[in-house]
């Protein structure tokens, strides 16, 4: 099974990348572009862990490991079924 | 006294902060290893600069679940002296002993020059050879310096009188200039409630020969041997800051 | 089955190919014959440049090893040696400039380390077309963190280096990285397999399908699909290689191996059948045994990756075991993957069949040296090529201009983001005209310094080589140390093209006749070809890097002023000299003319002197004269100084004033002394016949020149300083 | 409009992240977590961009800006339509 979780900065935590890369999007000419947010993306491959297994080892490991609860959250889905 | 410096993969001014508290400060040092168990009966333990684990995840995010490290919050927890520098002290904010946690300086650029702080606090274990206001030349070399913690936390450590060192100019005042990295409230290094341990960006070790333009730095280590000389220290109980993972 | 195509894939010639067949007795099967291919490509076998390099002189007193390993040695005393060499990673560093540089970093530091010695120092010497053009501004962004990403990271300062700006880096930057190592002098490695029944160990990341070079790709099965799997460029892991550094030198120190390589260029093919040949053995190996990162990789694949941190390790069958659990403590695997065996072949098998059976001798000793034609240019710039140049009606103006021309601005928006101080030896920090480093535990400094003005080698590539010698080593000596050797990257465009090989030609004996002259061996180098695009070749490039030795780092010189009222000396003699100048090219918009003159002899006589006179105690600062000439140099000594000191300063010669302050006479160097001593500075400088005048006084806000009595500009210190600070920063802005 | 683009390397070529997060799992007890790549996530706020003009907009700028197309390939999709 293949997950992909998702960790960015919570919204109240000024994100210094995500402003360099829509300044430098305004400076190509790209105005549409209001606001970016950038963060970080892990797929990870599972073995042999059922969807109900997976939904308690997935966030644990969210949590734990790949993001900072002070500044990060989370958000993570299955993408590939097994 | 002996100091106690943690080798993690990746550290890379573990070699540095041992020369400079053996060789400098002339006090017993031991290297001690990330995946050992064995504290060597430091007094007080140094988390040195570097890139542990590639800092990959996060500066100092993998390294705080080596096994040395449990025994590093116990001993912390138990009273014991700890000094982060740098991704020392990255990792002392993921393992939770400090409040607050780094992200990217606000120029996105790896910023590697002299800077200046001054002692907010000089009544610490970790600032006691120096005077309240005094300031220090200390380089700092890092990517992810820029200090942040939620208003709720950041008043409490204000409160609390933890903030122990902030960017400053070389007359002392505290600017926007002189905060390089974007570091709330020009933080530059934060003590526990206790008074234990201490986190901070600056290198001291890097600033404590003539030879190499600063000897600022000792004035961190010459305090930490004031304190720890002068009296064993108390291992009196402390309560977990801030509480998370695990 | 070998067709003509397929040898042009190879890019063998025909009489090449005959060679190898006459070599192995047979037809070269498909991964037999990439082998040849990398191993005799210029890059791995000097093919072009083997004839000339022979010209260098690489003996002397200090030698423990010159060229022909992965790093040259020398000797300093106490028991320790030094390990230095530099590498380019051009055309890398423009397909992808962060990971381009970032494993030219990588690679040589492998380079170091192989030999048992640990890294203390890196310097970069970059080329790029101006920052003016985003295009160029995104390559040198890349470049420089890529270079910040890798040394940083692993814990190797980086000390120094330089960065020039030309249009005729725009397709094609320059990537040249120089390490410096110590070691034990008992404690050196070789990259020498010895002893049939000897284990080859492989240690580090997994082989990928990465940099198997697209010039050397051939054959039906590599169609679109598999080159699309197959990026030219390699991600590196500087943690890994962290990990591999700490546990090679762990095992070194404990004697547990034979002889060590690093896979570079040509990766396992090259490492294996060079450790053979040097040791004079032949190598078995299984390819099933090499961990692999990616599934169904053909032995042709394995063989030819350019997978970074990788290294090859031969130990005997006892101590095999102690290696893999020193490997182990650093989370690292230490499979073996072969043996050493009589014979001198290498036989290398895959899923239980040979596919490779060739002798290491041909691959790694026998690849034909060229002696290829060479024409110097139709017409070669002389003096008279300049045609009169206008003076310029505001000095103060042209001098601002100068200071805040790319290539002579501040270049701390650049090693800013090096970690210049890591390891706590470096005394002096980048922005002297040497790198300086302390040795711990004895009294000696070692000094670095990368030079190479390839305006100068266009106009004239001996002049110009001669040239970046001198510089190099002048210097050294302006911090007070002594230069020992040299390496050097010799960056040329296409050598099939008898001009290109006219430079390359001329600048070898330029080098050559400069390095003899001041008595320097040549210990090792590099040399890149092709570096052309769009059929426009670099202007030659010869990058030169000397290391010199202080005896005692407390005598070490700044090049800053020290304080108010000491004089100001010019060691050397003002000529009219504008060809090739920074000054002509701003403010004239031309390359031309003839480069500065280089008299080796008198040159050798200045540096002579500087020593001595830093010795007696006499000199308070010293800065040698360079790009902007002498009022670019007294500019560079006020702002390195003490608050910002200016100076006065009042000149005799009887020439154009713009060539007075900003042609790039060579040998001359702005010396400070105590007022008190200045009259024994003059004499000695006369004994050792050396011109030296008192020019002036530093003091004051301003940098004030005159001629003759007659002020030619008079520059606030810190409005010069801003031009200067500012220039580059400025470009790199962010636009909101 | 809200988009996201995820930005990751090539499956071919190292992700020396992704593998130093995937040991560091294992050393926690992960065991069921076979592989890890790691790679960068962007949301982007247009404005005033409809649909269509979002399909050729948002590529041409994971193409021009955010992904390195030597190392790198892009995915992205609307999270949010308006
Ligand atoms: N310009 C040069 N001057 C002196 N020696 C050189 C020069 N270029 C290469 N060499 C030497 O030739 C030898 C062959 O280099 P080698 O290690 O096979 O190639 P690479 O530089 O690609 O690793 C090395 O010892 C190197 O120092
Ligand atoms: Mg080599």
């Amino acid at each position: 099974m293949k997950v992909r979780i998702l960790v960015s900065f919570k919204d109240s935590v000024l994100d210094p990348q995500g402003q360099t890369v829509k300044n430098a999007l305004h400076t190509l000419g790209y105005a549409a572009v209001k606001d970016v947010r950038q963060g970080k993306v892990f797929e990870l491959e599972l073995e042999g862990a059922t969807k109900k297994e997976a939904e308690t080892l997935v966030p644990e490991i969210a949590r734990r490991v790949l993001a900072n609860p002070i500044i990060e959250k989370f958000d993570w889905q299955i993408i590939k079924d097994r | 006294m002996k100091f106690g410096v943690v080798q993690f993969p990746g550290s890379n001014c573990d070699f540095d902060t041992f020369h400079v508290l053996r060789n400098v400060m002339k006090r017993e040092t031991a290297l001690l290893w990330h995946k050992d168990h064995d504290l060597q009966g430091v007094d007080c333990v140094v988390l040195p600069g570097g890139f542990s684990y590639g800092d990959y995840l996060r500066s100092g995010a993998i390294a705080r679940f080596s096994p040395l490290m449990q025994e590093v919050k116990a001993f912390a927890r138990a009273g014991g002296h700890v000094l982060g520098i740098c991704n020392g002290f990255q990792i002392l904010l993921e393992l939770g002993l400090l409040p607050g946690a780094m992200i990217r300086n606000k120029n996105l650029k790896f910023l590697c020059q002299h800077v200046r702080i001054r002692i907010e606090n000089e009544k610490t274990d970790f600032t006691r050879a120096g005077r309240k206001g005094q300031v220090l030349r200390i380089p700092i070399a890092h990517f992810d310096g820029n200090y942040y913690a939620p208003a709720r936390v950041l008043k409490d450590i204000e409160r609390h009188r933890q903030v122990v060192f902030r960017y400053c100019d070389a007359e002392g005042n505290i600017t926007e200039e002189a905060n390089v990295n974007g570091s709330l409230g020009n933080i530059a290094g934060i003590r526990n409630r206790e008074g234990n341990v201490l986190g901070l960006m600056p290198h001291p070790e890097r600033a404590s020969e003539a030879l190499l333009g600063s000897e600022d730095g000792r004035t961190i280590f010459a305090s930490l041997i004031l304190s720890l000389e002068r009296r064993k220290p108390a291992r009196r109980p402390v309560r977990r800051e801030r509480a998370r993972h695990d | 089955m070998i067709d003509k195509k397929t040898l042009d894939q190879h890019g063998l010639t025909e009489d090449e190919y005959g060679l190898i067949v006459g070599m192995i007795g047979r037809e070269p099967n498909l991964t037999e014959l990439g082998i040849f291919s990398v191993m005799w490509s210029e890059h791995c076998g000097y093919k072009s440049s083997r004839v000339h390099l022979k010209k260098l002189p690489t003996e002397g007193k200090h030698v423990v090893q010159g060229p022909g390993e992965n790093a040259g040695i020398l000797d300093i005393g106490d028991g320790q040696v030094i390990v230095f060499k530099i590498e380019s990673h051009n055309h890398p560093s423009f397909i992808e400039p962060y990971q381009g540089a970032a494993t030219g970093v990588g690679g040589i530091l492998r380079d170091i380390f192989t030999m048992g010695a640990r890294p203390i120092a890196v310097l970069d010497s970059l080329r790029f077309g101006p920052p003016d053009d985003p295009k160029n501004r995104s390559v040198m962004e890349g470049v420089v963190s890529g270079i910040a990403g890798y040394g940083n990271s692993i814990g190797v300062p980086t000390v120094g280096g330089e960065v020039y700006f030309n249009p005729c880096y725009d397709l094609n930057p320059l990537v040249n990285v120089f390490c410096l190592g110590l070691a034990d002098k008992d404690k050196i490695f070789y990259a020498k397999a010895e002893g049939a029944g000897n284990k080859v160990l492989y240690v580090g990341a997994k082989t990928g399908r990465d940099g198997i070079h697209g010039a050397t790709m051939a054959s039906a099965e590599f169609g679109k699909e598999t080159e699309h799997k197959r990026p030219n460029v390699q991600v590196g892991d500087p943690f890994k290689e962290k990990l591999l550094l700490e546990a090679c030198l762990e095992v070194m120190d404990r004697g547990r191996i034979v002889g060590i390589q690093q896979m570079g260029a040509a990766g396992l093919t090259c490492s294996t059948t060079e450790m053979a040949a040097k040791g004079g053995m032949g190598i078995v190996v299984d390819l099933d045994k090499v961990p692999q990162r990616e599934a169904g990789m053909t032995p042709y694949e394995i063989l030819l990756s350019e997978s970074q941190e990788r290294m090859l390790i031969v130990a005997s069958p006892e101590k095999v075991a102690a290696v893999q659990e020193v490997f182990a403590k650093w989370d690292l695997d230490a499979p073996v993957i072969g043996e050493v065996v009589e014979g001198g072949r290498a036989r290398i098998s895959f899923k239980g069949e040979v596919v490779v059976d060739i002798p290491v001798d041909a691959v790694v000793n026998l690849c034909p040296a060229y002696n290829r034609p060479s024409r110097a240019p139709a017409v070669l710039p002389n003096p008279a090529d300049l045609p009169p140049l206008p003076l310029p009606g505001d000095y103060a103006d042209v001098f601002l201009k100068l200071l805040a021309s790319p290539t002579i601005a501040d270049k701390e928006w650049v090693f800013r983001q090096y970690d210049h101080m890591v390891q706590v030896n470096t005394a002096f920090l980048p922005g002297a005209d040497a790198a300086l480093l302390r040795i711990k535990g004895s009294k000696k400094a070692l000094a670095v310094s990368l030079d190479g003005n390839s305006l100068y080698t266009r106009l004239d590539p001996k002049t110009g080589a001669r040239i970046a010698v001198a510089e190099a080593c002048r210097n050294l000596v302006c911090v007070g140390a002594r230069p020992v050797g040299v390496t050097n990257c010799l960056n040329f465009g296409n050598p099939e093209k008898p001009e290109v090989m006219w430079q390359f030609e001329q600048a070898v004996d330029g080098m050559a006749e400069a390095c003899r002259a001041f008595g320097i061996p040549v210990t090792g180098g590099n040399v890149s070809f092709y570096n052309d695009t769009e059929g426009l070749s670099i202007h030659p490039t010869p990058v030169l890097g000397i290391v010199g030795i202080l005896d005692d780092i407390r005598k070490a010189v700044r090049p800053g002023f020290k304080a108010t009222g000491d004089a100001v000396v010019l060691l050397g003699e003002n000529m009219e000299e504008l060809g090739g100048s920074e000054y002509i090219r701003i403010v004239h918009n031309l390359e031309a003319g003839a480069p500065p003159a280089m008299d080796l002899e008198r040159e050798k006589r200045l540096q002579e002197f500087l020593l001595e006179a830093m010795g007696a105690g006499l000199v308070r600062s010293a800065h040698d004269l360079a790009e902007g000439g002498l009022s670019v140099a007294l500019a560079e000594c006020a702002f390195h100084g003490a608050r910002k000191t200016g100076c006065e300063v009042d000149l005799t010669d009887t020439f154009r004033p713009d060539a007075l302050l900003f042609g790039e006479t060579q040998s001359r160097i702005v010396v400070t002394c105590r007022p008190a001593n200045l009259g024994r500075f003059l004499k000695m400088a006369a004994a050792g016949g050396v011109p030296a005048k008192s020019i002036g006084r530093t003091g004051g806000r301003d940098i004030a020149v005159r001629q003759q009595g007659r002020e030619l500009f008079r520059v606030p210190v810190e409005k010069a300083y801003r031009a200067w600070k500012d220039a580059l920063p400025n470009f790199f802005k962010v636009r909101t």
